[in-house]
């Protein structure tokens, strides 16, 4: 099972705030979290809030120790995630073609004499 | 037989990232998170592209990455989402709309043909607009109607837009970031039936100008001209012809406007045969553009005129006939045994 | 200050009274929102078997669209519908295994007689067809004639142009039509706070020149009361009316949408339990005495004959014939188009 | 979703229904001072962790906070006329009883209510509260202005979007005019209360407790504004509501 590693910055939390002390970590490194379960609890100037997990799936690694001030923007985690190779879902509206592995035909082609 | 595709994948700086198992959707999305990370001025906005990710998912998380002032949802209304997209450039930003499917553009097709595509020109060049219009498009998924339309003869004949058609998840990634850069008005077709095709890929820079065409498969009998999903179907067809001794040339046209006219008269200079295979109805599509550029640029090379494969002039139909109304594998090979016949 | 959400959040009642309305008209709307629910759960699992690609359910909008429908007379006036009008159709007394030919995919429009039926072809463009029922509504002043147009749009289609548009002209020549906005707080992932600026559909009538008029679209007596007066209204030369009948989307989009990435499942569980509009409807009726338990009883089991009935006439419909993609392109056909149907014979059919 | 409940006031609440059994005591969230129900409870994970204990959660914006009405005279601001609000709602809901959590200014609301009506609650969870006057040392004509612990919530919260000084000012002046006292103390109802180790405000909420038979616990390292999104008092107050 192939895994993708994806990153999240520390979100825009609003009110033109550009930075945040995290608290204290809701996880730990190899802790399989479901989306928006709590992930972190930082404080800003205004208040404190607790961020919800952005992505469900395994944390590989935590980029701020607690009481650190991280800048908006900045990686804040990163997760192990199963890159999804169950069948591939359809959109909205519409099938997802299926791939054949022999194309059938039935016209033969004569090559050119010349 | 490897295909081409994969050498092409290779490119020449082969010492790149190593490549990595991705279908188009993620492609896309990866390119979008490249753009939205390198410049500031990128926005992603349309219908449900937020918090739902986009009907395919092309855009799932930016959202949560980028926060929702740079990807964002906009009500449900086509001709403002390109009207807005203006104002935007005009305000120093790269738009980077999404409409959600080919049927959904006529709306915008007045902001898009009257405003996008001019305002460079009647500005004289005091307000560029560097966007690009993502449209899923074409059929291929028995999807509803308005769901499967093919407009990119209405978009090349447009002055000021450029229209660019990618094939495979490599190539959706690279032309992405290409269109994106530039500061043309880029309308960026994904074929939507390709979304799913998943393949080993290098995620590379641009290389190739804007307006370059790709020889996906060398061959010496005849060249099948194709851009979307078509040029998997002419992979297939060429991989037949060569069960049979015929040794058949595909070339992914890629850009649909400016189109590679000297990429296209090498081709077809040189195998003195050309089919070319769209889906949009026959009667005025890009189709007639290619034969005109073959016809103009390697009259005296040609054994035979070229030949069209394409949809019926008949509005898209529903589901079970799609099958029979976009261009089958039966009906490109027997257009190559015309041209090998004449 | 942040948008205060419409009274269409839980604040709306648990329950609702038909006292008021005949009993032949609410056991009538009962048959009909019945026989709608069961159809469209019939479709949903046509979905799942694969006869249908996909589907768009219209469960929790059944009194918007039955009561809306019931109060147009059939003989005269005209419905211009979306693609989640099923039940508008039922009422209305269209041919429903040509109209679920649809949602299988056999012909876009569907299969019914739509001129016959008075009712539009089921019409995927959002928006598109609500100046259809300006046109329709302006022609019959011109005859001379009293028919009553009715659209059909939700809240996603009010950020529409051609939705502002056809109003604005409506307004202005006074035509005879009800624009009926079914609000069901979801333009698929985009709730109401963005998409509806102003928080109102119907607060923007004054605007266009005409009365607008807010209505708990799951109270079927309401509804009905709501139309029958804009039709009355419209049919005497009073000119249009927008009514916004508050609902809401129960089911997901359509059958492949995922609503857990955009919507709290609470939110959609209280409506379905709390606001059904077919239990509240029961329960109306058999407060006011129009039905006993047994009567209704009698109208489930011929509902859910029908809905059946209905699924198997779909369900075994036949697939068109490849010939028909060339059918109806022209009413005069082209040489062109016969050129190609041969090469559709000879290369295609084989 | 969220409703209004007018009467002399308009107050705007949210009444979440829980996943698990109906039956269950519903929770009544009551914020602090200058906040809302969305920031103090709703982003500070409160009404997940409560949900997924199975807890209905009842979360006014109180009167002069959030998206309720803001009367800018003192006098609409007695704790008494808070206390009348949280009845009334309740009685709108049809809810007998309830357990409150409440956190600085809310937790004295939720110790008056206790008080004055002891059948509608079963148990009660304070945070952030104490029994010294949260107001000592505030010139209050010109709250903000000095260097009191209040004078520095004010100033926090004063600059925070949507709310509107001078219904802040009025409401401070309103408690204030009913000055705290834990005589009489609140025995007869299983009481908790939380401080952060380093919140004045909070300064001898263990001593009250324990006067009132009730627990007390603290958060280590925590002040008045970075108490309430603490893992350590939610966990306890869980625990608390579900014991």
């Amino acid at each position: 099972m192939a895994e993708e590693s994806i990153t999240f910055t520390l979100p825009d939390l609003g009110e033109g705030l550009v930075e945040a002390t995290v608290l204290e970590w809701q996880v730990a490194v190899g802790d399989v979290v479901a989306r928006n379960a709590p992930l972190v609890e930082v404080e800003t100037t205004k208040s404190a809030v607790v961020i919800p997990s952005p992505q469900a799936g395994r944390i590989a690694e935590l980029h701020a120790a607690e009481d650190q001030v991280v800048p908006v923007g900045d990686p804040l985690v990163t997760f192990a995630v199963e890159a999804a190779d169950e069948a591939p879902r359809a959109g909205i509206v519409g099938r997802v073609p299926p791939e054949e592995a022999r194309p059938a035909r039935r016209v033969r082609l004569k090559p050119p004499t010349a | 037989m490897t295909e081409l595709i994969e050498r092409a994948g290779a490119g020449p700086d082969a010492a790149g990232a190593p490549p990595v198992e991705l279908s188009m959707q993620q492609a896309v999305n990866r390119a979008l998170r490249t753009l939205l990370a390198e410049d500031p001025d990128v926005l992603v906005f349309g219908e449900d592209v937020g918090a739902l990710g986009g009907v395919f998912r092309v855009t799932d998380g930016l959202q949560r990455e980028f926060g929702d002032k740079r990807v964002f949802d906009t009500p449900l209304a086509e001709s403002a989402i390109m009207g807005m997209a203006v104002g935007l450039a005009m305000n120093g930003w790269r738009p980077v709309p999404e409409l959600q499917f080919d049927g959904f553009a006529y709306p915008a097709i007045d902001q898009i043909v009257n405003q996008v595509a001019r305002m460079n020109y009647r500005t004289r060049g005091s307000a560029p607009m560097p966007i690009t219009l993502r449209l899923p498009s074409f059929g291929g998924i028995q999807a509803p109607e308005h769901h499967g339309e093919s407009l990119e003869a209405l978009f090349a004949h447009t002055p000021g837009l450029k229209v660019v058609a990618p094939s495979d998840p490599a190539e959706a990634y690279t032309l992405l970031l290409q269109s994106v850069r530039s500061d043309d008005p880029v309308v960026f077709m994904e074929p939507k039936a390709r979304y799913w095709d998943r393949r080993p890929v290098r995620l590379r820079e641009p290389s190739d100008p804007i307006g370059t065409s790709r020889v996906v498969r060398e061959g010496s009998h005849a060249t099948l001209v194709a851009w979307g999903a078509m040029v998997h179907k002419c992979l297939q067809v060429a991989e037949l012809a060569a069960e049979d001794g015929v040794d058949l040339e595909v070339l992914d046209l890629r850009w649909l406007k400016p189109v590679d006219t000297a990429g296209l008269a090498a081709s077809v200079s040189r195998t003195g045969r050309a089919v070319v295979v769209h889906e949009a109805p026959l009667t005025a599509g890009l189709g007639a553009e290619v034969a005109a550029l073959v016809t103009e640029n390697c009259f005296r090379d040609l054994s035979g005129p070229v030949q069209r494969v394409t949809g019926f002039d008949v509005p898209y139909p529903a589901g079970p006939l799609e099958g029979q109304y976009l261009p089958t594998i039966d009906r490109i090979l027997l257009a190559v045994q015309r041209t090998l016949e004449y | 200050m942040r948008p205060v959400p419409p009274a269409h959040a839980s604040a709306a009642p648990e329950h609702i009274s038909v006292d008021h309305l005949r009993p032949d008209l609410t056991r009538a709307l009962y048959q009909a929102m019945r026989t709608a629910r069961d159809l469209d759960a019939e479709a949903v699992a046509l979905q799942r078997q694969g006869v249908f690609p996909a589907y768009v359910s219209v469960r929790g909008q059944e009194a918007a669209q039955v009561a809306s429908a019931t109060a147009l007379d059939p003989e005269r006036d005209f419905v211009f519908p979306t693609y989640r009008e099923m039940a508008s159709a039922l009422a209305y007394g269209v041919d429903m295994v040509g109209y679920m030919a649809s949602h299988r995919a056999l012909w876009h429009g569907g299969l019914y007689d739509v001129m016959a039926s008075r009712f539009g072809a089921v019409n995927a463009v959002v928006g598109g067809p609500v100046p259809h029922a300006v046109g329709w509504a302006v022609g019959e002043r011109l005859r001379g004639g009293d028919g009553v147009a009715l659209s059909y749009f939700g809240d996603g289609a009010s950020s529409e142009g051609d939705v502002h548009e056809a109003m604005n002209f409506a307004g202005v020549f006074g035509a005879p039509v009800v624009f009926f906005c079914q609000n069901n707080r979801w333009a698929l992932s985009v709730p109401n706070e963005r998409q509806v600026a102003g928080g109102s559909v119907a607060a923007r009538a004054e605007g266009y020149g005409m009365p607008g008029a807010v209505v708990d679209g799951n109270d079927a007596g309401a509804v009905y009361e709501a139309t029958a007066e804009a039709v009355a209204r419209a049919r005497s030369g009073g000119g249009p009316t927008l009514i916004e009948a508050l609902t809401y989307r129960v089911e997901p989009h359509s059958t492949s949408d995922d609503p857990g990435r955009y919507r709290e499942d609470t939110e959609a569980e209280h409506w379905r339990v709390h606001r059904d509009p077919v239990a509240l409807l029961r329960a109306a009726v058999l407060a006011a005495g129009h039905a006993d338990e047994a009567d209704l009883a009698e109208a489930d089991a011929e509902a859910a004959g029908r809905a059946e009935e209905i699924r198997d006439g779909v369900a075994g419909a036949p697939e068109p014939h490849g010939s028909e993609l060339f059918t109806h392109v022209f009413r005069e056909t082209t040489e062109e188009l016969t050129r190609q149907h041969r090469t559709w014979q000879e290369e295609v059919e084989l | 979703m969220s409703a209004k409940l007018t009467g002399d006031v308009t107050m705007r609440y949210v009444d979440l229904p829980p996943r698990a059994p109906a039956d269950a005591v519903p929770v009544l969230l009551l914020h602090g001072f200058g906040t809302d129900f969305d920031m103090n409870w709703r982003a500070t994970g409160w009404t997940r962790a409560l949900e997924s204990a199975g807890l209905r959660v009842i979360g006014p914006d109180l009167r002069g906070h959030g998206s309720s009405d803001k009367p800018v005279e003192e006098a609409f601001y007695l704790p008494e006329h808070f206390v009348a609000d949280l009845v009334s709602l309740l009685d709108e809901l049809g809810v007998e009883r309830v357990d409150v959590v409440g956190y600085s200014m809310g937790s004295r609301l939720g110790w008056e209510l206790a008080l004055t009506m002891r059948e509608r609650v079963r148990r009660v969870a304070l945070g952030g509260f104490g029994p010294v006057n949260a107001f000592a040392g505030t010139d209050l004509s010109e709250p903000g202005s000095g260097d009191s612990p209040f004078d520095r919530v004010y100033r926090a919260v004063a600059a925070l979007p949507g709310n509107d000084t001078a219904a802040l000012a009025a409401c401070a002046r309103g408690q204030a005019s009913r000055p705290f006292s834990s005589d009489p103390l609140l025995n007869g109802v299983p009481l908790l209360l939380v401080s952060g180790e380093r919140d004045a405000v909070a300064e001898g909420a263990a001593g009250l407790a324990g006067r009132c038979g009730g627990v007390h616990v603290e958060v280590p390292g925590r002040d008045h504004g970075n108490a309430v999104s603490s893992r350590a008092f939610r966990q306890a107050v869980v625990d608390f509501l579900l014991a």
